[in-house]
């Protein structure tokens, strides 16, 4: 009957793993048949602080990667940096506590029917879900040279396994810490070019999504970003996660970013009116 | 253990099976919800107020988390009344959900406008006039804090929509005098009243050290607005016995719930608790059939404004 | 790293040595306090509304928690002002705390008179002017939700106690139109404004299915509300930018009030948060002074009502 | 300085132990020198639910025995209902936990100065503060006679240790499940005079209190009891705890049950009027 939130389902979830690698934790939740449904993009909506919590709206995090067959049935792994009093409390939480999640949520990255050349660029812990994606790639035989940029080392999440999927990985990060000094924007063109990439996947901060999108905008490269708003909900009925975004008709609209994104056509949002109002075409 | 409870309830003319209904701007058209419950189970879905043309809304952010609570700075985005009727509304009646239609508007004569349009759709449960909007023709004061306009808008409803379809006025809580409001809307037509919207507030960004919300101010919403919403209840029902009173405010249980009906709610909506419990209708519904029950109350009528009957024997 | 910050500030011709004061009838007459803090240390001690006469104030229950808030019903018990300032005055002026008295009247006159027997004690530093107190001639009509006897209270009390003692109006929120008040009132003599009382609501008891309160409504305080506070006090230091705004209303830390400054407070009142923490004021105070360090200000003065600066510019 | 709250002080301490006992848990706590401080009556405030809680008030305990030799420096024990959120979330607190107390407040019980014959009397967990109280007694040659009541036997608190403390314990339950079946003022006139009690010491609920005064108003015997009031700051600075007691003048004062009491001359509340206002007198 639903054709919006499909297959997304609220369950108890219960924590397996709580590590901290970095910056950031690696949360792996034991989440059942749920696995079946996620894909590369989706993310998870999770409530924060317990019974008793002055916060009452759920909390956003992509889903890094999930496992059918872990020794608990499915299995969904998190990287969430303790960023305010939610996602901090998230992180103290010790293995065998439970959480309350409603997953998988928003649109996926789109899988090529061909084998491609993908380039995956990951800003912070954007890089999460752009392990998952690869391996997905992988399977379908695609290219997939990969990107990952922050402020300093510690904000770099890539994991051992996660590097095993791609064909390369190139670090960058803004003190020189780890790998190269810079933003992962600093020889795309040249990399896009050199590697003739066709697909560019990101997921990071919407500075980074902007400035890729201008980047490759001469291009004919097809770029398809996992885009981050506040959001109240999560599924689309609070209308607080709003991007402008072009239609068919060459229109602005106002999309919700939890069901019609996170993931979106680089091309078609309207960066330099995100936080504004377009004029209401009728 | 205990026997079944009548949880059916009225407002006007409307019949409802259950007197939890979603909350105007807070399940969208109900497409959204439908994954979780069918809508058909749960008293009505009020949709987001609509208006007689598509609007983009307020800039983001649009929202602010605060204790408790939440403030929400949306400006009414919609596809406009048309869209609205030809999509959303013959979707909602074929899962034969009882629908109540929000509407708002700028001007009185949008909100007549919008009550023409309506008057023909045939299905539908019931309009509630979502009149905390700003008066563009009156310095953007909000309808609902002027008790003239306020009348005058229902006025306007009432004569357009004929005698059938049970008018629900929306009152802002944010007035010296709500009675004196609820007073004027129900001389004008209105049936049923539906408290509280939301309150205003403002959060301030301690980083940017600008107001957080594009809209600047917002509404406030949640569990911190609940004992607002109880004593608005309480205080009109008190006033206006008669008066129906679809209650909301802050619900995110039955026990909640079972407080707006013990204050004078023959309804109640749930708003923001969908945003962070997207079952919660449902789980709130089971919740108030268990208390009334476990209460003795045979109908959810029994309960309705029980926490006045001192005053009233 | 950072230099020290200035943190004094004026209300009226009154200075303080910092911003962070008790709210009234949130820390008593100070006494109790003084086991936590030296009283000298906070910007000043507003004492708990004091009336003329000696009263025993509402029924229990008086409070009831809430969603990151509570409500309260005391009903202004108190010694009455002759007992007042015979023993709490000259005790916390003995401590050197800085003293604002804090009056209620159930008439016009009382209001007058109690600013006569303020007229003449010496080392007080400001009065604040309750008005959310219910008008016994006018049939209990909040004199704060009413202009004209607002600023009829705060003439009367400036007709009696003459032009040196600082005038605080403080007023309530729950009102159509708060910077209509606040002009009234400013109008009338007030030379600051204390923003916000507490906003008016009910807790309904599940088990007796009675109103909790032995008033029945109580005022709802507490973090809850702060977003109602800092709108009130953006909306009424846009309206008077001159007007010095005694801030209020959830507060519990340093960024708390820092919000509260940048939307246009000069001082800022500690009320709930005391009973929860009763070190608050000296926690909030120094976490207030290392925010202020961080963002760059080198006195308090600069950043009251920052969050304006666009508009202004 | 302070004449109010003297000796009070707000520190951080750490669970030491959390085992259930019947239907309440026993909760000790570290507490350092505060112990010196507490005498029998005294209560503690406790901050519950953590950063993010919505709940904003601390809850009031008894102390139940403090002790200033324990391994690890003073500790308190505490005897916990877990009656709503806030004391089912310390119920719920493991070994370990940091807790944010405010102790000693408020009033306690009068220690004679003689050797007198003493009535000890506790409904539910009103027993807790009452077996500290009977060592300090005992160590002043009182003899030391108890009375416990509580609905049900898994409501009786009365730890082995503590027996010991006291001459005679006597034990009802309502439903007989324990003890004796009725309630602790069944015979309370035959045994204050049997056994020629000088004074009553009771903590439990306020009908229990208001049914002791009254049955003892014709006898000579003392009766101290420690009230239980809905407290919103458990300091002196709300007003909320008030209760109509009569003071020197024979008038009626609403008193501060936390500053006032909550160990109050039984005699002087006026039972009667609580929950309303009594009549200003000038
Ligand atoms: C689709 C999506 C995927 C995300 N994936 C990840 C991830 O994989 N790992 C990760 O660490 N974080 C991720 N985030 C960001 C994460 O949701 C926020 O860091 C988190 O909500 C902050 O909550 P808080 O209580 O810690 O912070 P607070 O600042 O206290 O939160 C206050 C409110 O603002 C909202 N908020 C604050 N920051 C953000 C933000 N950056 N994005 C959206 N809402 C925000 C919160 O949801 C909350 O409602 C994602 C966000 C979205 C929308
Ligand atoms: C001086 C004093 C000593 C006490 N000693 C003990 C003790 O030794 N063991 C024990 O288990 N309990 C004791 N209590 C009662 C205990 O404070 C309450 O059970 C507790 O506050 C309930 O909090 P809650 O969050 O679980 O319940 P809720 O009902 O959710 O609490 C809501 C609010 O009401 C207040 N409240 C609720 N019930 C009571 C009550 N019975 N008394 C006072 N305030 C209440 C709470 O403090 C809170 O502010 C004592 C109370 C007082 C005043
Ligand atoms: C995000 C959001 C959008 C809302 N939009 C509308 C609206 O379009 N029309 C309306 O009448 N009320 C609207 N409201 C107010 C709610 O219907 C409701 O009156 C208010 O939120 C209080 O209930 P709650 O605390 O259960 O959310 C909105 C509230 C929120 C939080
Ligand atoms: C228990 C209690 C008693 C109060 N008594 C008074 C009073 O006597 N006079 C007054 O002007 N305000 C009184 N107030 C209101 C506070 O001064 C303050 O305006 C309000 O509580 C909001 O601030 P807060 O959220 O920091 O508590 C009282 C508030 C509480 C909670
Ligand atoms: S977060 Fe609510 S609509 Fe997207
Ligand atoms: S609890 Fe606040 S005065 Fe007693």
């Amino acid at each position: 009957m639903a054709t919006i939130n499909k297959s997304a389902t609220q369950i108890n979830a219960t924590i397996l793993s709580n590590k901290r690698v970095g910056s950031y934790h690696q949360i792996l939740i034991n989440v059942g048949d749920v696995v079946k449904n996620c894909r590369p993009g989706n993310f998870v909506a999770i409530s924060v602080g317990g019974d008793s919590s002055k916060m009452i709206l759920r909390r956003a995090f992509a889903i890094s990667r999930v496992s059918e067959n872990s020794q608990y049935g499915g299995s969904m792994e998190l990287i969430v940096a303790p960023h305010g009093s939610g996602s901090k409390w998230l992180c103290s939480l010790p293995e065998g506590s439970e959480l309350d999640i409603v997953a998988p949520l928003g649109t996926a990255f789109g899988i090529p029917t061909e084998p491609i050349n993908a380039l995956l660029i990951g800003g912070g812990y954007g890089s999460a879900p752009l392990f998952g994606l690869a391996d997905v790639l992988k399977a379908r035989n695609c290219k997939v040279d990969m990107l990952l940029g922050a402020s300093v080392g510690a904000k770099i999440y890539a994991p051992l396994e996660g590097k095993r999927s791609v064909n390369s990985l190139k670090i960058y990060t803004e003190d020189g810490s780890m790998g190269e000094k810079g933003r992962v924007t600093e020889s795309l063109l040249e990399i896009v070019s050199n590697r003739g990439i066709d697909v560019i996947y990101s997921c990071g901060p919407m500075g980074m999504l902007r400035a890729i999108t201008e980047l490759v905008a001469a291009t004919d490269v097809i770029h398809q970003c996992a885009v981050e708003e506040s959001m109240a909900c999560g599924i689309g009925i609070c209308m607080t996660c709003v991007l402008p975004v072009e239609n068919e008709d060459g229109q602005v609209a106002m999309l919700r970013s939890c069901i019609d994104g996170p993931v979106m056509d680089g091309s078609k949002v309207k960066w330099d009116l995100v936080g504004q109002i377009p004029e209401v075409q009728q | 253990m205990s026997l079944p409870v009548d949880l059916s309830t009225t407002l006007g003319n409307a019949w409802f099976p259950s007197p939890i209904f979603t909350a105007s701007g807070c399940a969208s058209s109900g497409k959204e919800l439908a994954q979780f419950f069918a809508l058909k189970d749960v008293g009505a879905i009020v949709t987001k107020s609509v208006m007689s043309k598509p609007r983009h809304g307020r800039p983001t952010p649009r929202m602010a988390e605060t204790p408790s609570g939440m403030l929400n700075s949306i400006g009414l985005q919609g596809p406009g009344i048309d869209s609205f009727l030809a999509n959303d509304v013959p979707w909602l009646l074929e899962q034969k959900a009882r629908v109540v239609v929000s509407i708002a508007g700028e001007t009185i004569e949008e909100y007549s406008t919008l009550a023409r349009k309506l008057r023909s759709v045939s299905g539908i449960s019931a309009v509630e006039v979502n009149i905390s909007c700003p008066n563009v023709e009156n310095r953007g004061l909000v309808f609902a804090c002027d008790p003239d306009a306020s009348r005058r808008v229902i006025d306007g409803v009432r004569k357009t929509i004929g005698g059938e379809l049970p008018i629900i006025a929306k009152l802002s809580p944010d007035v010296t005098n709500l009675p004196e409001i609820a007073r004027g809307v129900v001389d004008a037509g209105a049936d049923a009243l539906a408290l509280i919207n939301t309150v205003l507030g403002m959060v301030i960004n301690v980083d940017t050290m600008k107001p957080h919300l594009g809209g600047k101010t917002g509404g406030l919403s949640g569990p911190a607005i609940k004992p607002i919403a109880v004593r608005a209840v309480y205080q009109v029902h008190a006033a206006l016995p008669e008066v129906p009173i679809l209650g909301m405010g802050g619900v995110s249980s039955g026990r909640d719930a079972f407080e707006l009906i013990l204050a004078g709610a023959s309804a109640v909506s749930i708003g923001t608790a969908s945003f962070g419990n997207p079952t919660a209708l449902i789980r709130i519904q089971n919740e108030l059939r268990d208390i009334l029950a476990a209460k003795g109350f045979a109908t959810l009528q029994q309960a309705v404004g029980f926490a006045h009957r001192e005053e009233t024997q």
